[in-house]
């Protein structure tokens, strides 16, 4: 069997390590694999030759095309969501979002917002892969599903060869993934909740400022935790405070990312200290990127009127499909696997990853390569700065997301 | 003695009071009880009868009812007055600063309406640094206030004051024939003039002794005694007594605006010739430079208008 | 002269920007002129003849009738006169206005003020999350005026407010006075969770008791402040319920915080039933 | 395609040439000296009474890479409120502090630009910034790589690493990220800032290395010298915005012990302490040091009064001004043992005395440096201002009275403290032809670029000549790129992608194991995924071709 090298866009750690066996279009990840990996490629394995559908119906990309230029024909005010694709995808995406006026997003906007947010209103000082790997002689890891979103975070970026490095975790964490942090690492664990981050992150900010604070036991952290955890933030030559967003799933949870950057920011005044946000899975830092770049605004946005404008509020997906304001969903998806939120009676066209089988029949659906897989792409890593390739693991396969909307564009003219 | 009229029989002379151009602020201090703020009142005016050797002068306008104030609390209208709008801030700053904010349980008010404010000067705004830090600004009903911590809990006070073009200098003259005549003519007409508005009286009592002319044989001097109305000169200067005088004193009137202060003289002087030269008050006159010095010029014949 | 009256003729199907009526964009303007004016919806120009009849003359006395939410940034950027909104009004209700005032009877949705400097709205009814507030991305949020709220806020209100008034009779949702950066926020109902989080500066006053406070807010004591009773002296300008609030002159709990975010805020809370 | 443009007064430095009239054949795309016997013209441009230059170059422009993007997502509030609409033939986009690519492409055209080159590309972040440069339409691109902060190289010095492992490395770095040059940016001040050293001067150790910023700047300089590159090193001293400067930036040049290097934004490099708030002119002292160095050229990077967002790899210096920036949110990143950067908002105020101060200092060092082929036209785009200003910039330039009108409504203190009202130059059509055009095109080794001659890319500027030099190059009346009519009169008329611009020394391959393993030890990436090839840049940087210019290596 022919094994492949292999870069992963199914996190956004893009492991470039990977070794892959193509057995005809099976897939096996022999080096490098992680859960989220396999899941994928088996998922992606086991398809042979999926079909554009219209109705549900197989049919010809020719006649999925026509069928889609028709519902974005009689569409006034379309939404582009998911956006889950590589910058080429991206590309074309807002090349079609211009041409149609349409309103886009990411499928996941609300948790890359949360650190989004942040940063338009507060700043940042961050780090990336490498320097937290080097450097860190602290790390202080916010959450309890970053090792699930992340699988290889301790193994490529917290611990390899064993360095040494004091390590607080900031939620409960359940025993399997405590066994995963590196064996003779100094670990402080905070088992709070997550209901409890708001103000224990608060309660830091004012320990580390030495706040005339009374830390009384707070979301089942003691007094004396919260001490040490702020003694040895301070005592840290180069602190890392990593999280994923995802993880931080209750509203208004970017005050408490605020807190964490607040935190890091007062630590770095007298020593470094830097935070780490998880990002990059489904590529949500690529998407929103590329439409930076290009339109000097970030997601979401809307391409009415024929300008662009950002705004959080009225053009998040959830927002303007609750209000009801479009008229047709342009769903583009070609790493995550997800499905398109339901929107009764609204045309729908869906470009999914092969794999995805759809509960009800959207108008249209076409499947489309996912980069790494069945198209080379580029996708954005999770510490923002790393843009890496994501080579052809296989032949054949469906077209990529770029491919089928710069056909989609031409027959539009 | 060119006279102009009589008022009860006593001679007023055809002259006038030379007046001249001032910086004017009223500050309302209140306190939980009329005590503590008059306390402040009395603090805040103290040593400041002339800008020649004070920097400015001030006095008590009137006491307020606590229907009266800001913040229904007794309080006490004071006036302050300094040549320049710099002088009237950095008194101003050191007065509130100095015998206000340290007073148990005040407040400070700008007690100058908007609509006659004529520039603002900086009141809490310039106190709150004593605050180190921990001052709270709090904007209350159009105004905003700045809230200092001190150790019996908080000084408000109003970021600005209104700074108006006031007048100092209104003065009469009260012409006795001996000191207990002059000093009763001189205490009859402050008791009445301290009922008029807009007005303070900076000496002592409202009186002053030291009547003051221009310039001195001493270089080091712009001012010396009025030998003119010395009565122990009379014989060794050209003096302007008129017979039979044995005591002058003056009443010297800053105020808001010149209606005022000319009201203020009006009533002072009747209340001095009040009783007539029974009372043994032989003539009322003012005192003026020949009208170079000031522009503002309070005829005595305005008495009889 | 009788106020020029906007009546919605239908509800449009996307949101639509009618910040231009407003008496500086219309004060000289015939009927008909204002009538062929264009607002923007999403890909979609309507004029303001297709959309609202139009009736009355004096554009500086403006009532939009049968409004509903698809009407945002209604008196966006105003400066002066009178506006008033009869239904629902969108989102932005208000957002940058520097003077004149805004009467909505009935909800007004999320942002209301958002970055205003000056003037007044008063909601008679609900209003959303991010009440005088700003817009994503900038620093502050309301920065002066006075907006008074007779029903619920939703949660946020006053996030990074930096100076004005926010007066809220009913209840006020979650993270009230969030980052909030200096001004006076009252409450007169309840509010959700963490009321106060980041607060650097300003006042939050409580008509009734949260059931728990953030613990990076210390207790300062019960105090009989000045400022605070001319505070609230000063609102009884704005309502019976104010005015009685004031009248109670209750001695108020007084917390001070967010010690993880400067600690320079206050939240004041009368005393009674949580 | 034969076509002539005729009629028109051409000012082209590099052929000395003094606003002759005569006309000018574009054949596909490039220059020709006169129609071959018989030969048809397809169209003529009739240019007559115009003025024409080649397309302008800015060397130092930051248009691609992560920081311009980060400061995109930072201000979203500003970018909103500039918003571009469609036309026929551009897309919707937005032009803030930080303006889209699509914008920076357009503006760019507009005003006669058809090169632009990003100087601070991060070798980690490489694809990227070809990926933002490949959707900035219509001009050429290249970029700087830097050098000098990295571990790698740092390690390497310390070792007291051969010259040739040195030279290597810088290419198989010039190879692996297609760039054109070789930036080093506060030498050794972003990696000591990772050990929490605050600051570095140029002759202080490396907390954690013991090297210090002169041995990194003199090897760097030595290393591109040897390897034949045509632009020199460029260098972003130590120091940058800090009073007192002046001595590090002095110290800088003679770091370079007489070979070629370019100081970029002298003007954040020319800081004297005198006068009662210890901030002062010192473009005096650096003007006649460069005057006196022929190894020397500098950029401006003129700040312009207004609202601007400054965007460095020089996370030190940037992380210590953040306090002055304006609205105060600001970002700082260590970057992946590489560099780093900070994003600090400012809002330039004429009414400020060391912004004021700044901008004449900018000036002065403008009129002070005589040779107009070493000192070139920047703002340091975003961070002294945006590139737009530069029609402003040249008004400055070229007209004295308009100059000390300006000078007169600044800060009195700080115009006061300037000598720039005793400055009487005013520079020549001719002198502006040769800083944007013909001088940044021979430094940056580009032959084929900056002028009109035979050989040339037909980019062509037309401009109607009037009174006030900032309308005249505002908006040209046609500008051709490759010849093609791209925009007229301020309007862009055909969106085409750009050249990629890069060098490819000669080097020793072998470096590559050595790299290997470093990759292997210290990276979160592989040196594979690392390169980018030539087919991989021109997909990510939208280019129709790679143009790679000829180094001459000086190995002894």
């Amino acid at each position: 069997m022919p094994l492949r090298g292999a870069t992963c866009g199914f996190c956004g750690l893009l492991c470039d390590d990977l070794e892959v066996e193509v057995d005809g279009a099976a897939l096996r990840v022999v080096r490098g694999a992680c859960a989220r990996s396999e899941a994928a490629l088996a998922a992606l394995g086991a398809v042979v030759d999926p079909v554009p559908r219209i109705a549900g119906k197989p049919a010809s990309l020719d006649a999925a095309l026509a069928a889609t230029v028709e519902v974005l024909r009689a569409a006034r005010r379309p939404v582009i969501g998911g956006l889950d694709v590589d910058v080429a995808g991206m590309r074309s995406v807002l090349a079609l979002a211009r041409r149609i006026g349409a309103v886009v997003d990411h499928a996941g906007g609300s948790i890359k917002y949360r650190n989004l947010h942040v940063l338009q209103e507060f700043g940042g000082i961050t780090t990336t892969f490498a320097e937290a790997r080097n450097r860190a002689d602290l790390v202080l890891l916010v959450g309890d599903g970053w090792w699930r979103r992340f699988p290889r975070f301790v193994e490529r970026i917290l611990a390899p060869n064993g360095t040494e490095r004091r390590i607080v975790t900031l939620s409960a964490l359940d025993p399997a993934t405590r066994l995963t942090l590196p064996k003779d690492a100094d670990v402080l664990a905070l088992d709070a909740p997550l209901t409890g981050m708001p103000a224990v992150c608060s309660m830091l900010n004012a320990l580390v400022e030495e706040r005339p604070v009374k830390p009384a036991r707070l979301a089942g952290v003691t007094p004396q935790a919260l001490q040490r955890c702020a003694e040895w933030l301070r005592a840290a030559q180069y602190g890392v405070i990593v999280w994923s967003a995802a993880d931080l799933d209750w509203p208004h949870a970017e005050l408490t990312v605020q807190a964490i950057a607040r935190l890091v920011r007062t630590l770095n005044g007298t020593t470094r200290f830097a935070a780490l946000p998880l990002a990059g899975s489904d590529a949500d830092l690529t998407a929103n990127a590329v439409q930076t770049w290009q339109s000097g605004v970030p997601l979401p946005a809307s391409y009415a009127n024929r300008s662009v404008d950002f705004d959080p509020n009225r053009y998040a997906l959830r927002n303007v499909l609750a209000r009801g304001e479009a008229d047709a969903l342009l769903w583009v998806s070609s790493l995550s696997g997800a499905a398109p939120p339901p929107v009764p009676g609204m045309p729908c066209v869906v470009l999914t990853r092969a794999d995805v089988e759809l509960d009800t029949a959207a108008n249209v659906q076409i499947p489309v390569a996912t980069p790494g897989i069945d198209a080379a792409g580029h996708l954005l890593r999770g510490d923002k700065v790393i843009t890496l390739r994501l080579p052809r693991l296989r032949e054949g396969g469906p077209p990529a997301v770029s491919t089928v909307l710069d056909l989609l564009l031409a027959r539009l003219g | 003695m060119n006279v102009a009229g009589e008022i009860e029989g006593v001679p007023i002379e055809d002259t006038f009071a030379e007046a001249f151009g001032m910086r004017a602020t009223r500050l309302v201090i209140t306190a939980e009880t009329r005590a503590w703020a008059r306390h402040a009142a009395v603090s805040a005016t103290g040593f400041a009868t002339s800008v020649i050797g004070c920097g400015c002068e001030a006095g008590i306008e009137r006491e307020l009812t606590a229907r009266e104030t800001p913040d229904g609390r007794p309080g006490v209208a004071i006036l302050i007055f300094a040549m320049s709008s710099k002088d009237l801030q950095k008194h101003l700053e050191r007065r509130a600063g100095q015998c206000v904010l340290t007073c148990p349980t005040t407040a400070a008010f700008n007690g100058v309406p908007k609509e006659i404010a004529h520039e603002w000067l900086q009141l809490g705004g310039a106190l709150r640094y004593f605050g180190d830090g921990w001052q709270i600004s709090k904007l209350i009903g159009g105004k905003r206030y700045w809230r200092i911590p001190v150790m019996d809990g908080e000084f408000v006070c109003e970021e600005k004051a209104g700074l108006v073009k006031g007048i100092g200098g209104g003065n009469f003259l009260i012409l006795a024939a001996d000191g207990d005549s002059a000093r009763g003519a001189a205490e009859r007409a402050v008791a009445a003039m301290r009922k008029v508005r807009n007005v303070i009286l900076p000496f002592p009592g409202g009186v002053v002794r030291s009547g003051s002319k221009v310039g001195s044989k001493y270089k080091a001097l712009i001012a010396s005694t009025n030998d003119a109305y010395c009565p122990t000169l009379v014989g060794l200067t050209r003096s302007a007594l008129p017979e039979g005088t044995g005591a002058v004193l003056e009443i010297v009137i800053d105020g808001l605006d010149a209606a005022s202060i000319a009201q203020a003289m009006d009533v002072g002087i009747r209340a001095a010739c009040h009783g007539g030269t029974d009372a043994g008050v032989v003539g009322i006159t003012a005192g003026n430079y020949g009208g170079k010095l000031g522009p503002h010029h309070f005829h005595l014949k305005a008495l009889f208008a | 002269m009788s106020a020029l009256k906007f009546v919605l003729r239908h509800s449009p199907p996307s949101a639509v920007d009618v910040s231009g009526l407003r008496p500086a964009m219309l004060a000289g303007k015939s009927r008909k002129e204002i009538a062929q004016l264009s607002l923007t919806g999403w890909n979609e120009v309507h004029r303001v003849g297709d959309l609202f009849a139009v009736r009355g003359d004096d554009a500086q006395r403006i009532v939009i009738d049968g409004a509903d939410e698809r009407l945002v940034r209604i008196g966006a950027g105003l400066d002066s006169g009178e506006l008033t909104v009869v239904g629902a009004a969108g989102d932005y209700l208000g957002e940058s206005m520097r003077g004149g005032s805004i009467v909505v009877r009935g909800d007004a949705g999320a942002l209301i003020g958002a970055g205003m400097r000056g003037g007044r709205i008063d909601v008679s009814g609900n209003v959303g999350a991010f009440a005088g507030s700003g817009r994503a991305g900038t620093l502050q949020g309301m920065a002066g005026g006075v907006i008074v709220v007779r029903g619920n806020a939703g949660d946020r209100a006053a996030d990074r407010m930096r100076r004005g008034l926010l007066l809220i009779e009913g209840n006020a949702g979650d993270y009230c006075a969030s980052r909030m950066l200096a001004g006076t926020t009252v409450v007169l109902g309840r509010v959700g969770i963490d009321a106060g989080y980041l607060m650097r500066r300003g006042t939050l006053v409580l008509g009734r008791s949260p059931h728990e406070l953030l613990p990076t807010f210390n207790h300062n004591g019960w105090h009989d402040l000045l400022a605070i009773r001319l505070l609230l002296e000063s609102l009884a300008v704005y309502g019976k319920r104010f005015q009685s609030f004031a009248r109670s002159r209750p001695s108020l709990s007084r917390w001070l915080g967010d010690l993880g975010c400067d600690g320079k805020g206050e939240i004041l809370i009368a005393p009674g039933r949580p | 395609m034969l076509t002539r443009l005729s009629g028109a007064r051409i000012v082209d430095p590099a052929h000395g040439t003094q606003q002759d009239v005569r006309d000018l054949y574009v054949r596909d795309g490039r220059m020709v000296d006169r129609p071959r016997d018989g030969e048809r013209i397809d169209r003529t441009w009739d240019a007559a009474g115009t003025i024409v230059m080649a397309g302008a170059i800015d060397l130092h422009t930051h248009i691609g890479g992560g920081k311009v993007n980060i400061a995109r997502g930072l201000l979203p509030e500003l970018g909103r409120q500039h918003s571009l609409a469609a036309t026929d033939v551009c897309g919707a986009c937005t032009i803030g502090p930080a303006p889209s690519t699509l914008a920076t492409g357009y503006r760019y055209a507009a005003m006669g630009y058809t090169a632009c080159f990003e100087p601070a590309m991060l070798p980690v972040n490489a694809r990227q910034a070809h990926m933002e440069m490949g959707d900035t339409p219509i001009v050429d691109k290249g970029a700087y790589a830097m050098l000098g902060n990295d571990d790698f190289l740092l390690r390497l010095l310390a070792d007291g690493a051969n010259r040739a492992e040195i030279r290597d490395y810088v290419a198989w770095t010039l190879h692996a990220t297609q760039a054109i040059g070789i930036k080093v940016v506060n030498a050794g001040g972003i990696s000591a800032f990772k050990f929490n050293q605050r600051s570095l001067d140029v002759d202080e150790a490396h907390v954690h290395y013991g090297i210090t910023p002169r041995t990194i700047l003199r090897e760097l300089a030595r290393a591109v010298h040897d390897l034949g590159v045509p632009h020199p090193l460029h260098v972003h001293s130590s120091n940058l915005g800090v009073p007192g400067n002046v001595d590090s930036t002095l110290a800088t040049i003679d770091a370079a012990e007489g070979l070629p290097i370019h100081l970029t934004h002298l003007q954040f490099h020319s800081y004297g302490t005198e006068g009662d708030r210890k901030f002062s002119s010192a473009a005096a002292r650096i003007a006649e040091k460069v005057n006196a160095s022929p190894n020397v050229s500098v950029d401006v990077g003129q700040i312009l009064f207004g609202q601007t967002v400054t965007a460095s790899g020089d996370s030190m210096l940037q992380c210590r001004n953040s306090r002055h920036g304006r609205p105060p949110k600001w970002v700082v990143m260590d970057i992946e043992c590489d560099a780093g950067c900070g994003v600090v908002p400012f809002r330039y105020r004429d009414r400020d005395f060391v912004n004021a101060l700044q901008w004449a200092i900018g000036l002065e060092l403008f009129l002070m440096i005589r040779d107009p082929w070493r000192v070139f036209l920047t703002t340091d785009h975003p961070n002294g201002g945006p590139f737009t200003s530069y029609p402003h910039l040249i008004k400055l330039l070229m007209d004295r009275s308009f100059r000390n009108g300006v000078l007169a409504s600044i800060n009195p203190e700080a115009a006061a403290m300037s000598a720039l009202g005793s400055l009487e130059r005013e520079y020549s059509l001719h002198e502006i032809a040769i800083m944007t055009r013909a001088a940044p095109a021979r430094i940056l080794g580009l032959e084929d670029q900056g002028h009109l001659g035979p050989g040339a890319a037909a980019n062509i500027v037309v401009y109607e000549p009037h009174p006030d030099p900032e309308v005249m190059f505002a908006t040209p009346r046609w500008v051709f790129k490759d010849g093609e009519l791209v925009a007229e009169r301020g309007e862009v008329k055909t969106v085409i992608c750009g050249a990629i611009h890069t060098v490819k020394p000669d080097f020793d391959r072998g470096i590559e194991r050595k790299l290997k393993g470093w990759f292997e030890q210290h990276h979160t990436q592989s040196l594979s995924s690392f390169k980018i090839d030539d087919e991989e840049v021109c997909e990510c940087g939208r280019a129709p071709r790679l143009a790679v210019h000829a180094c001459r290596a000086r190995t002894a």
